[in-house]
């Protein structure tokens, strides 16, 4: 693997797949040139993925840690960069570097609890890697709930991975919601805040939200109207990156910066911070 | 203490310029600028450059790497190499304090940027204490002390003689190697010097200016002053403050197309600009009182919150002389102030 | 230093669909002929000639730049070249302020019958800029790392 | 007479706002300093007393804050104009960018500001300045008191001042004066009149030492754009740094075309320019072509007027001869 001493290098990786995961995301797995996994990374750590001449942008590695392979990027259209990758074919270079900021606590804190994961549209993207690290290392936590909403049934991201592997897996209950009736939708309709209350769950686990900020406030005010403190609740922060490695000045909220001191923040964590991302 | 009177200061610059590039400050259609040193440079008058020293180890524009494209194939090319010897002569107080603050960003903080430490490591600074501050000064604000510059090698402009301390490694080497040049020199003039400046700096106008009421953790405190409203009102956006700031460091990284290829270089930004945090789906810094608001408390609050209660202005005075509206932290800092005591 | 005399210059020529864009056609159907470094971009107008597209093509490489439209009179959309004649004399006379200089650019009225003036033009202007030997003035190093 | 004329205009502005003729006021906040005014609102006859200044140094041109004031759906605002305000003022109004039903324009007299650059330039360490017609009297924190010629320390613009008279009012406060004769075009064809090589030191220089703050772009009256093409990431000139001279020379090329038509010559963009350069003698160039082109013409004279460059007659000038009609003037 190409080791360049500085952090603003990238190394190049290779897109050996791309997956079309929903009309406007698409799953890339991405290797160095001689076939291995760009860097070890933790569950919730980004990586600045770039395409020279057109930008660099920051995304969740949406791959589980302990896939050592390949890493996976899912990747919503949304700017110029994932507008590039997303016509880019298998075999297009890209370049990677990473990774950046603190991941869930997955080993300390997460450890021995029931799990309970959130996730709105292309929010599950970041909760993807800690889902299937806790999948992988089963014994370590208690039960598994997924809630996971989306537009419609198209725009569900994994969709595959969550039927056939995760609604199987023993104690991992994924309830799916979307937001408006849909013909071969024959599960919950309406939106995730809602669907959480709904579900009412046991208040002794710990949460991990993900979504549009919107559907993270309602989320979060659901789970607190429930009977969860705010220190059980963590989410994940996403704001323009340019350097990742805090120094460049742009995505701080506050004291803090969302690409070191983040991405991940217990939501007592983000109470203290100035109301601006 | 080594000293050089001062007709003969052409041969210290001559001799100093002979094994490396030495910048002094020197006068030029856009004010006092620091000029590479050639036979015939003028070191100017003015107290302070229209720019700091920061050019020197954080360029406005810096090339990071080049990347080669064929078909699907993606190469980079890193073209950093060894920064030349240099050093710069007469960095104010200020400015010399305001490499600490970036050294706190770019050395001291994880990950090490490799760019500035290059040049850093290759920069030798003798900085030169002020006799003649002007009313827009306010370093003591900040517990700087114009009379006791930091640097590599401390100089004292007398009326006939320049005094020289070495107070690093690099220094002593340097003024070592001017030892033929130079003399032997006791503190007495020196020691005049600095009472006189400390007497002035007590009669600056801003002399009074204290940073009592900032610091680390006074986010909450003033993050939703209405103040913020009112100060902002007539910022026109524009980047002047950052570019003329000595420890602004908010920087963008950029890709050019070039005939063969891509060059990604990394160039300074400014938190006052209006794309400076939009991304694809937003931008949460939508209104200028927003950015006003970020440069501001980043210097008073959220800087100092990261690093042990250091500011990171330094006093300079240049965004108060340069700012198209007038509007400048001083400004800033009596308005927020009176909410503070007005709270308590 | 440059061989001058190898010298090719490049040329950027901004052609009106509707004339000098059909001329440079008949020019070479005619097969009358005119330096082959004339890259030909196809306007709706002159009118559409921003003064960014020719500080652009200077910046990418162009050593002359030259706009062709319709005669004054025979603008397809009536008054679009009258415009364009009113911006171009601004524009250039401010490049020639900047100290630019004046051969490097240029505005043409050539007809779709004119096949013998686009080529003759394109000679004229080719041996100009030649002459003037590479943009230094207006340059963009960073194209060249 | 500094301090009448502010007294005058605080008055003023307190009558209107407690007749309930405005709801706010736009006017210049006091600074630190005697000399560092910055714009700002007034909504009450306390701030006005407190805060508001008037003076040698109450350069800002307001006008360009009046796009956001009249979108505000507050009332009226009164805004204080010198002569040369009023023009882009105008200027606005005939591109539709002010509503002028919500301003109400008080005049106010100009004698000229003095600049800011050359006042430090002249004494070190300024504590306080009187001005009278003649003298500009500094006094300086080490040096005593300093007495400079008003006129050495005037910025350019009102050296080479247009007009003293107001095209837009509703009230005057202070007396009326007339349009200037003036030479402002004098350095124009001293460029003119040099070698393309000279033009092209001389600008190379001056635009190089561009650092790209956009402060001559913010400040600019004429540049109202809701987003500027240098901002716009799918222009292909977004850039922010002069990483070299080609891109300083394009974006003030470009900016100067941009306005060409619509400048009024207010002055505000060499006035802010932290670099010191004379960006106004783009400006300049482009209205004197102009004015032998096409005509006199003057932005902002008055409102409504069609600018030269969405105009034409059938019998302009070839591209080719305007640029060499230099020559044969010379």
């Amino acid at each position: 693997m190409a080791q360049i001493n500085e952090t603003l290098i990238p190394v190049v990786g290779v897109i050996t797949d791309v997956r079309i995961d929903t009309p406007d995301i698409k799953t890339f797995r991405v290797v160095t040139p001689d076939g291995k996994k760009p860097f070890d990374h933790r569950p919730g750590q980004c990586a600045m993925l770039s395409v020279p001449g057109v930008g660099e942008a920051m995304f969740s590695i949406t791959s589980s840690p302990t896939n050592t392979e390949f890493m996976e990027f899912s990747i919503k259209k949304c700017g110029c960069v994932t507008e590039w990758l997303h016509s880019a074919e298998v075999g297009q270079m890209i370049t990677v570097r990473g990774p950046y900021g603190n991941p869930f606590p997955v080993d300390d804190v997460f450890a021995g609890h029931d799990m309970l994961f959130i996730a709105g549209g292309v929010g599950l993207a970041p909760l993807r890697s800690v889902i299937n690290y806790c999948r992988h290392y089963r014994d370590k936590y208690g039960r598994i709930d997924i809630v996971y909403g989306s537009r419609s049934k198209d725009d569900l991201l994994d969709y595959k991975e969550i039927i056939e592997e995760w609604q199987t897996d023993e104690n991992v209950h994924v309830h799916l919601t979307i937001d408006r009736e849909q013909e071969g939708w024959d599960g919950h309709v309406g939106f995730v805040p809602n669907y959480v209350k709904e579900l009412g769950f046991d208040t002794n686990k710990m949460a991990v939200l993900c979504g549009p900020p919107i559907m993270i406030k309602f989320t979060l005010q659901g789970l607190m109207d429930i009977g969860f403190d705010k220190t059980q609740i963590y989410t994940t922060l996403e704001l323009r990156m340019k350097c990742g490695v805090g120094k460049c000045g742009r995505c701080n909220v506050g004291a803090k910066y969302v690409c070191k001191d983040g991405p991940v923040f217990r939501c007592d964590e983000l109470d203290e911070l100035p109301d601006e991302y | 203490m080594r000293k050089i009177s001062l007709d003969k200061l052409d041969l210290l610059f001559a001799k100093i310029a002979e094994n490396q590039s030495l910048y002094i400050p020197s006068d030029s259609v856009e004010g006092a600028k620091f000029t590479k040193w050639t036979n015939g440079t003028a070191l100017t008058n003015e107290l302070n450059t229209v720019r700091g020293i920061k050019d020197f180890f954080f360029p406005q524009s810096e090339d990071l790497m080049k990347f080669k494209m064929q078909g699907k194939n993606i190469e980079v090319i890193d073209i950093r190499d060894e920064h030349e010897d240099f050093v710069i002569f007469g960095a104010r107080a200020c400015d010399v304090r305001a490499m600490t603050v970036l050294d706190n960003v770019f050395l001291h903080a994880e990950p090490v940027d490799t760019y500035y430490k290059n040049r850093r490591e290759h920069g030798i600074i003798m900085s030169l204490a002020c006799t003649r501050p002007v009313e827009t000064c306010f370093c003591g604000t900040f517990g700087i002390d114009a009379a006791n510059p930091e640097g590599d090698i401390v100089c004292h402009k007398t009326d006939d003689a320049l005094y020289m301390n070495a107070v690093s490694e690099k220094g002593t080497a340097l003024l070592d190697s001017l030892s033929d040049i130079t003399e032997d020199a006791d503190t007495k003039a020196v020691d005049e010097q600095k009472a006189l400046i400390k007497e002035r700096m007590t009669k600056l106008p801003l002399a009074e200016l204290t940073t009592d009421a900032f610091g680390g953790g006074k986010t909450e405190k003033f993050f939703d002053s209405p103040e913020w409203a009112k100060l902002s009102e007539s910022c026109l956006g524009c980047g002047t403050c950052t570019f003329v700031c000595p420890t602004c460091q908010c920087y963008d990284i950029r890709d050019f197309k070039t005939n063969d290829g891509v060059v990604r270089y990394r160039c300074w930004d400014s938190c006052m600009y209006s794309q400076f945090t939009r991304m694809a789906h937003g931008n949460n810094r939508n209104s200028q009182k927003e950015r006003f608001r970020q440069r501001f408390m980043h210097k008073l609050v959220y800087y100092p919150e990261n690093n042990n209660g250091m500011f990171s202005c330094v006093g300079c005075g240049r965004c108060l002389a340069k700012c198209p509206i007038r509007m400048n932290i001083v400004k800033v800092m009596k308005a927020l102030e009176g909410t503070d005591n007005g709270s308590n | 230093m440059q061989d001058v005399t190898n010298f090719k210059p490049l040329i950027v020529a901004f052609c009106c669909n509707w004339c000098s864009y059909a001329g440079a056609d008949l020019a070479g159907s005619n097969r009358l002929a005119y330096p082959a470094d004339v890259k030909i971009i196809r306007v709706p107008c002159s009118c559409r000639v921003n003064p960014m597209f020719i500080l652009r093509a200077f910046q990418r490489g162009a050593d002359g730049v030259i706009i062709c439209g319709c005669h004054p009179g025979d603008c397809h959309y009536t008054s679009g070249n009258y415009y364009a004649r009113r911006r171009m004399s601004l524009l250039f006379s401010m490049l020639d302020y900047l100290g630019i200089e004046r051969d490097r650019t240029r505005v043409e009225w050539v007809s779709a019958a004119e096949g013998a003036k686009f080529a003759a033009t394109m000679n004229d202007f080719v041996e100009k800029v030649t002459a003037l030997g590479p943009n230094k003035r207006l340059e963009d190093l960073r194209c060249k790392k | 007479m500094q301090e009448v004329m502010r007294d005058k205009l605080v008055a003023k502005a307190k009558e209107l706002l407690t007749g309930g003729v405005v709801t706010r006021v736009l006017g210049w906040k006091r600074g630190e300093f005697c000399y560092d005014l910055t714009p700002g609102i007034f909504k009450s006859a306390d701030e006005l007393d407190k805060e508001f200044d008037f003076g040698d140094f109450a350069a800002p041109n307001l006008s360009k804050y009046l796009i956001d004031e009249t979108r505000k759906e507050d009332g009226k605002v009164a805004v204080f104009m010198k002569p040369c305000d009023t023009y882009s003022f105008n200027q606005l109004l005939t591109e539709h960018r002010i509503d002028r039903e919500k301003v109400y324009v008080i005049g106010v007299p100009c004698e000229g500001m003095i600049d800011n650059k050359k006042l430090s330039a002249a004494a070190d360490g300024i504590k306080n300045v009187a001005v009278d017609y003649e003298n500009v009297v500094v006094e300086t924190l080490w040096d005593g008191n300093v007495t400079v010629p008003r006129e050495s320390v005037l910025a350019e613009r009102c050296l080479n001042c247009k007009s003293k008279k107001h095209v837009a009012l509703d009230e005057l406060v202070g007396y009326e004066d007339e349009i200037t004769e003036c030479n402002r075009f004098d350095e124009v064809a001293r460029l003119e009149a040099m070698t393309p090589e000279e033009r092209f030191e001389f600008w190379q220089g001056e635009l190089s030492r561009c650092i790209r703050c956009n402060a001559c772009r913010d400040v600019c009256p004429a540049c109202t754009c809701e987003k500027c093409v240098f901002d716009n990431p799918s222009s292909g000139v977004e850039s922010k740094a002069p990483s070299d001279s080609f891109e300083e020379k394009m974006f003030h090329i470009i900016r100067a075309f941009h306005v060409t038509g619509r400048c009024t010559d207010c002055g505000e963009c060499s006035r802010v320019c932290p670099q010191n350069i004379p960006l106004h003698l783009l400006n300049r160039k482009f209205i004197k072509d102009i004015n032998e082109l096409w005509g006199e013409y003057q932005a902002g004279a008055e409102v409504g007027s069609r600018a030269p460059l969405v105009n034409y007659t059938f019998d302009d000038m070839e591209p080719s001869e305007a640029v060499e009609r230099g020559d044969k003037n010379a």
